[in-house]
């Protein structure tokens, strides 16, 4: 019942704490080496930051990913609420069959969904860059939001929607006036695992790109066997623009919190 | 039954890290076998006493014997006490059979024991044919039952029920209540049972103890508390019933309503204030003659067997004021197809500061609409100059389209009545109106405290009074040009009545009570 | 009501943001419309070795053409292959000899319009005339070398290397020490050679032989695996021996001092990277413009100084090797020239699934 | 509601076209051969033959199915204690905690990979702390461990998460319950919370297990090009050797070695929450 903190249990969070943040430490630290080398921390420069800013082919990754997130999460959060609700109202049949084939991306490692895509698009004869990975990304990103609001959907009272139309709103506007708020927090949640699923992603986009279109992913990927800190630089810079969204989507609602009490 | 002190509970007191305090130093004796109930008001502190007993709590201070020895310390898998939970707490991933069995295997005991312990209690709770019934596809009364077995075949000396039943629909709950008392006969062993249902705590109890704010405000048999409250909030909380305020005059004679009455209770000080409570069942409805308090029937409710008739004894703070009636035409915009229509008003001159343009329209029951759809249409602006002292002014109304009116807005001083029985002043206006507005009104009492701008006030607090009660002589439906009297008044004393007749409101009555019916209690003494 | 409303705008405005920035993408790089009329588009796609270009030449070509480069790197000549396969189109390839050979025969090229391209005359001697496009139809060579081992003096003894040649990766006096190439074809190659066979055999027992061989090494030597990140390895002088390309060992030996490089008597892998137009190319003009530009004295300078390869361009080759030249006392920059033991690659599709498969056997025991 | 019905058909296409038919492509690759062109179709099981004829395929298979086990019982062995101690921290500490474990899993898993090549580096941070030991030269980069450390700290979040989860709802009465029926601390936690708390577990594995058996880029990154997964072969086949028929049926494969291994896991959840005691 009352919970307390005993030393063991201090150890192993700080230990757990290490664990997870040394890397990124790492990282942040020898980005801002004035050396080549990984392993001895020379002294304090700005030069792989400058390099990376400099370097076409890293700031366009960046570019790319940044817009495919971004357009990759709108898209998909507004499709799969859509797809959610319209299922929360369908016959169990098609409810289950949706749901289970949309389990299939979730299940299957990424290296089948990405193969899988890859033979999809050359079958279609399709040429393979920008718009192949930002759809890629819309259909991995689509289930993981409907999975976050789904279950909002059924803890709504079923008869919300038919109160919402018997007070005289057209199914639409019982839909973007009733529903959506209240499924509000599963759609923030949605939104965010899929922006950052979609920032992160290497896997599938790797089989999926072509034509010189990079993420960040692949970059490091392909860049990673020679020594080059500017990869440092960049995964700093990701750690900062994730660290930043993250820090707005869980802080603005405590500070809101906050605000109300007063 | 009164046998040897079982548990003693000595001046526990309990504060949470965030400081509150939920025990307020409370003592207790408790006894064997006895059928204990702690009840009181959610955020009493019940509970929590009840967690300490069990141990899953420990007090900041005091200490809980048992049987003598001290076990304020203990933790709860060592001691004679077992519990059974708000919600059951059964273990999910166990059958009914495991989770009885439970406490039994935690000690050891062997196999057959166990099977013969558990069978027993499944009997107990007549719950034989469910064994091996996983617990999670189970009524809420059958997990009830599940759980008491679980506690009790461990065989405890006490056992803790913390709101068993509050999960239950009343038909369930009554059922439990009387299967609760038959298990404590049968097993005679001290249940401490926790409520805020004080009907449940008077059917099972042998002993209640009604709690408030970390207090213990009355320890006492059902009959003792229900009949003799020790003071306002434990008459209250035990059911409903009339307190008025009153003066104990002397020994065996006691003032309210400015009569002296006979009443048994002695040993307060002479004009010693008190609260006299008397039980609605005590009293009854006789004509006005015999009465020895007169008054008004003011409403009923069929209750099943009885009504509760509610009867006046004296009106409570009123004014009257006068509606003057017209039939005034609303004025008509051709051009711009519009009507708008408003009346002239008083107000009070301190009624003009905070005057706001909602005031005013509500106020003037001003408002436009389309002279063919009938749509009502938005009054846009609103022009006065009225000032905070007495005179008439000027105030216009007008749509959008220009369409507008003027109508007077007549500034008076002070129009109110103060009562000194009830310590409370009421306060309206004289108004006017057009047939139409009676005529379109949806709820006539709201619309004419509006349009009287009457509202009530408590002289001690300042606090609202609400107005009860509206009264005109004019009929609603065919209303004709003119002026009426409109009164406004305050609830005044009104009694509660277990009547078996009916009476139809405003019947003049009387009501009589017998001297050992009334309960004297000092003012909020515990 | 409004929540939603502004939900809407919010998203409507991260989408034109979005298109926004897409356009800027690919507007960056000075789009100019001369360059569109000229040849038709303004941007070429060039599929190139990751860690094979020169410092500015890609700025320079794009300020001189006023055009934008979009590069896309492989790490092997089957991956580009692959990717052409899936249909992917880019205006210039720099695969390797082999390679070259194969896209010939599977049409996937288109030929050279010598008319377009000026520098031909200035092709180094050693890549001239090569055996799989003698002159020049398909391919203009963009950088080539050899393939020989890189030691440290400080704890291999020179004389026991250049004596025991590719054997001495089965020398377990270095066991654990080595660095081996992981690429099927260099891998067998060494193996190959060191059973004093020819890389292009397609006899059966011979390949298996290198197959024993390499497995042997690989159970005896626990060797590291790797590819380019053999650089930095040898650079910091985490190993003491690694089979290294002659280009990546230049750079190396610039590097550290320690370092010698030695093309084993046993023979090696004369390569060639050329410059190719694939058939599905966009924009061919422009292309043609780029190996021209390659050719030119500046950027084969450019590259063969931070890349450490043979220049295509024999004026940079020899300034480079001369002696007051920058790479003048490096062992590793000139590859060896005309020696008979010395073979280049050629395709043979049977061959190369074979060693492909082999190569991952060995690699994953 | 008709009208509600009508939003869920774009999507159902959707899932048809990019869902679906992908799937069909690989098992149709995977029995057949010759060609990445649907056109030339040639039926056959040479895939197959080809997988299990070899013994090497079969030690990759088991190799990746050896490292993603060991991957998986650290996770749980180090998760559940971290959420457990988490789960019953005060609920504010308890959600900053579980926003910190959470972070590092929204940073790019290949930048917090290639963050462990610099750490793990010969002569890199950690030989230079076992080298105060005198193990300077310790191979650590390109070593099962090195691939199984990175594996663990990639994935372990999922398991803590899960597990934590299932702690978190779990009615804190029903310790109380247990104490007051006799268990103390160590019997309460084995025959309730453990319990209890199984299903987190499974879905924790599946979780950890599923990335880790197909990862690819890890071990190559850790592991070094010596080191070939399931994943490795599947990616070589698709990129390099140009085998798509080949590589189909590997990930084929893969994917029913995967569904058996949660069909099992499952099992073992539903006997577990059966019967929890004893």
């Amino acid at each position: 019942m009352e919970k307390k903190k005993s030393i063991p249990s201090k150890i192993i969070l700080v230990l757990t704490l290490l664990f997870f943040y040394l890397p990124i430490a790492y990282i942040i630290l020898f980005s801002f080496n004035d050396s080549r080398s990984l392993t001895k921390f020379s002294g304090f420069s700005l030069q792989w930051y400058e390099k990376m800013f400099s370097d076409s082919t890293m700031m366009s990754a960046v570019l790319y990913t940044i817009i495919i997130a971004v357009i990759a999460t709108a898209v998909s959060t507004i499709v799969g609420i859509i797809t959610a609700i319209g299922l929360s109202k369908s016959r169990r049949i098609v409810r289950n069959m949706v749901e289970q084939i949309n389990n299939l991306p979730v299940l299957n490692p990424d290296i089948v969904t990405g193969i899988g895509l890859l033979m999809l698009f050359s079958a279609f004869a399709i040429n393979k860059g920008f718009m192949t990975m930002l759809l890629a990304h819309i259909m991995f990103c689509i289930p993981y939001v409907m999975l976050s609001v789904t279950p909002k959907l059924r803890s709504l009272d079923p008869n919300i929607t038919d109160a919402a139309m018997d007070l005289g709103a057209t199914p639409f506007q019982a839909l973007y006036k009733v529903i959506v708020p209240q499924i509000k927090p599963g759609i923030v949640s949605g939104a965010l695992i899929a922006f950052t699923m979609s920032f992160d992603d290497f896997i599938i986009s790797y089989f999926v790109t072509g034509n010189g279109v990079q993420n960040i992913s692949i970059l490091v990927y392909t860049m990673s066997k020679r020594v080059n800190p500017s990869i440092n630089a960049l995964s700093t810079l990701v750690i900062v623009i994730i660290t930043v969204a993250l820090g707005i989507v869980n802080l603005v609602p405590i500070i809101r919190e906050k605000k109300k009490r007063k | 039954m009164e046998e040897k002190k079982l548990i003693q509970i000595k001046n526990i007191v309990k504060n949470f890290e965030d400081g509150q305090i939920v025990l307020k130093g409370v003592s207790l004796d408790i006894y064997e076998n006895e059928f204990v109930t702690l009840l009181g008001p959610s955020g009493c502190g019940k509970t929590t006493l009840l967690r300490i007993l069990g141990g899953f709590l420990s007090p900041s201070e005091g200490h809980i014997i048992f049987d003598g020895d001290d076990i304020t310390g203990l933790p709860p898998y060592k001691r004679e006490i077992n519990t059974v939970f708000q919600k059951y707490a059964l273990f999910p991933h166990m059958d009914v059979y495991d989770n009885i069995a439970f406490g039994l295997k935690i000690k050891k005991e062997p196999k057959d024991v166990i099977t013969q312990k558990v069978m027993r209690m499944l009997r107990l709770v007549n719950l034989e044919d469910f064994a091996h019934r996983s617990v999670t596809e189970m009524s809420g009364g059958q997990q009830q039952r599940v759980a008491i077995a679980r506690a009790l075949v461990n065989e405890p000396s006490v056992l803790l029920l913390d709101e068993p039943l509050g999960a239950l629909d009343l038909k369930l709950r009554k059922e439990m209540q009387i299967e609760l008392k038959r298990i404590q006969e049968e097993v005679g062993i001290t249940f401490i049972f926790v409520t805020h249902d004080q009907e449940e705590a008077l059917t099972m109890s042998n002993k209640i103890v009604v709690m408030r704010d970390g207090e213990i405000q009355q320890i006492g048999k059902p009959t003792e508390i229900y009949n003799e409250p020790k003071n306002e909030f434990v008459a209250n909380f035990i059911g409903e019933t009339n307190i008025i305020e009153g003066v104990m005059v002397d020994d065996g004679i006691v003032m309210f309503e400015d009569k002296k009455f006979a009443c048994t209770q002695k040993g307060f000080e002479k004009n010693h204030r008190v609260d006299v409570v008397i039980r609605p069942e005590d009293l009854s409805v006789v004509s006005k003659e015999q009465g020895m308090l007169k008054g008004q029937v003011k409403g009923q409710v069929f209750k099943g067997v009885y009504y509760d008739t509610l009867v006046e004894t004296r009106v409570g703070t009123s004014i009257t004021v006068k509606m003057h009636v017209s039939e005034d035409k609303p004025i008509e915009n051709e051009t711009a197809k519009e009507k708008i229509s408003a009346n002239t008003f008083f107000l009070d001159v301190s009624d003009t500061e905070d005057l706001d343009d909602t005031a005013i329209v509500a106020l003037a029951v001003a408002y436009a609409w389309d002279s063919e759809t009938e749509d009502p249409i938005s009054i846009k602006e609103i022009e006065n100059d009225i000032k905070p002292e007495a005179g008439t002014y000027n105030v216009k109304f007008a749509t959008a389209a220009g369409t507008s009116i003027t109508v007077n807005a007549i500034v008076v001083n002070e129009n109110r009545v103060v009562s000194k029985v009830f310590q409370e002043e009421i306060y309206a206006m004289n108004f006017f109106v057009k047939t139409d507005d009676i005529l379109d009104s949806l709820a006539l009492d709201t619309d004419l405290k509006t349009w009287a701008n009457a509202s009530a006030y408590s002289l001690e607090d300042g606090e609202t009074v609400t107005i009860t009660d509206v009264k005109y002589d004019f009929d609603w439906d065919n209303i004709a040009p003119g002026t009426y009297e409109v009164t406004f008044a305050t609830e005044g004393y009104q009694y509660r009545v277990s009547t078996t007749k009916q009476y139809e409101n405003g019947k003049e009555v009387g009501l009589i009570f017998a001297p050992e019916d009334i309960h004297v209690m000092d003012k909020e003494g515990v | 009501m409004n929540v939603t409303i502004k939900h809407k705008v919010r998203i409507g405005a991260i989408i034109i943001a979005a298109t926004l920035l897409i356009a800027s993408l690919s507007a960056c790089g000075g789009s100019s419309s001369d360059a569109v009329e000229k040849y038709g588009s303004d941007t070429l796609k060039l599929y190139i070795w990751g860690e094979y270009l020169g410092q500015n030449v890609i700025s320079d070509f794009e300020k001189q053409y006023g055009v934008k480069v979009i590069i896309e790197y492989f790490d092997s000549n089957e991956m580009m292959y692959t990717k052409l396969l899936a249909g992917d189109s880019y205006d210039i390839l720099v695969p390797s000899d082999y390679m070259i050979e194969r896209l010939i025969n599977k049409d996937m090229l288109q030929e050279l319009d010598h008319s377009l391209i000026t520098g031909l005359e200035n092709i180094a001697e050693g890549v001239q005339n090569l055996v799989f496009d003698p002159d020049n139809t398909f391919s203009v060579p963009y950088l080539w070398g050899s393939v020989g081992l890189v030691y440290n003096t400080k704890t291999v003894d020179p004389a026991e290397i250049a004596e025991q040649g590719y054997s001495i990766l089965k020398n377990t006096d270095y066991k654990g020490r080595i660095y081996f190439y992981d690429s099927e074809r260099d891998a067998f190659m060494v193996a190959l050679k060191a059973l004093g066979y020819s890389m292009n055999t397609d006899n059966e027992d011979e390949i298996n032989e290198a197959y024993e061989w390499l497995i042997e090494m690989n159970d005896t030597m626990s060797p590291i695996y790797v590819t380019d990140e053999v650089i930095d390895g040898m650079m910091s002088g985490i190993k003491d021996i690694g089979i290294v390309y002659s280009g990546d060992a230049t750079v190396i030996l610039d590097e550290n001092e320690d370092m010698d490089f030695i093309t084993p008597s046993e023979g090696t892998n004369i390569w060639c990277d050329s410059m190719v137009i694939p058939a599905n190319a966009k924009n061919p003009l422009l292309a043609h413009e780029f190996i021209s530009f390659m050719l030119t004295y500046d950027a084969a300078y450019d590259n063969s100084e931070t890349v450490g390869y043979a220049s295509n361009n024999q004026q940079v080759l020899d300034e480079m090797s001369s002696d007051e030249g920058m790479y003048a006392d490096n062992t590793a920059y000139l590859p060896r020239n005309g020696y008979e033991k010395d073979e280049v690659f050629r395709d043979n599709i049977v061959l190369q699934k074979k060693l492909s498969e082999l190569w991952i056997k060995v690699k994953a025991r | 509601m008709k009208k509600f019905r009508s939003m869920t058909y774009p999507y159902i296409i959707w899932i048809a076209v990019m869902i679906v038919i992908p799937m069909i492509l690989i098992v149709f690759y995977a029995f057949t051969v010759e060609g990445n062109s649907v056109a030339s179709i040639k039926f056959s099981f040479a895939n197959f033959i080809r997988f299990f004829t070899d013994v090497i395929f079969l030690e990759v298979l088991l190799k990746s199915l050896y490292i993603a086990v060991v991957t998986t019982v650290v996770c749980v062995l180090l998760g559940y204690p971290i959420a457990y101690v988490i789960a019953r921290l005060p609920s504010r500490q308890n959600m900053i905690l579980i926003l910190l474990i959470t972070m590092p899993t929204w940073i790019n898993m290949l930048v917090r990979t290639y963050a462990w090549m610099g750490l793990l580096q010969d002569g890199g941070v950690f030989s230079s702390i076992l080298s105060v030991f005198g193990l300077g030269d310790v191979q650590i980069l390109h070593t099962d461990f090195a691939v199984i450390l990175g594996m663990v700290y990639n994935f372990i979040p999922f398991m803590i998460l899960q597990i934590h989860t299932s702690l978190a709802k779990m009615d804190s009465s029903l310790l109380d319950a247990a104490n007051d029926l006799g268990a103390d601390g160590a019997k309460s936690f084995l025959k309730v919370t453990l319990p209890l708390s199984v299903p987190g577990i499974v879905s924790g594995i599946t979780l950890v297990f599923l990335p880790a058996v197909s990862s690819f880029f890890i071990p190559k990154l850790l592991g070094g090009g010596q080191y070939v997964l399931v994943g490795n072969i599947i990616e070589n086949q698709f990129l390099t050797a140009g085998d798509w028929n080949f590589g189909s049926a590997i990930s084929l494969i893969m994917a029913v070695v995967i569904m058996i291994s949660m069909f099992l896991t499952k099992k073992v959840d539903v006997k577990a929450s059966s019967n929890g005691e004893d």
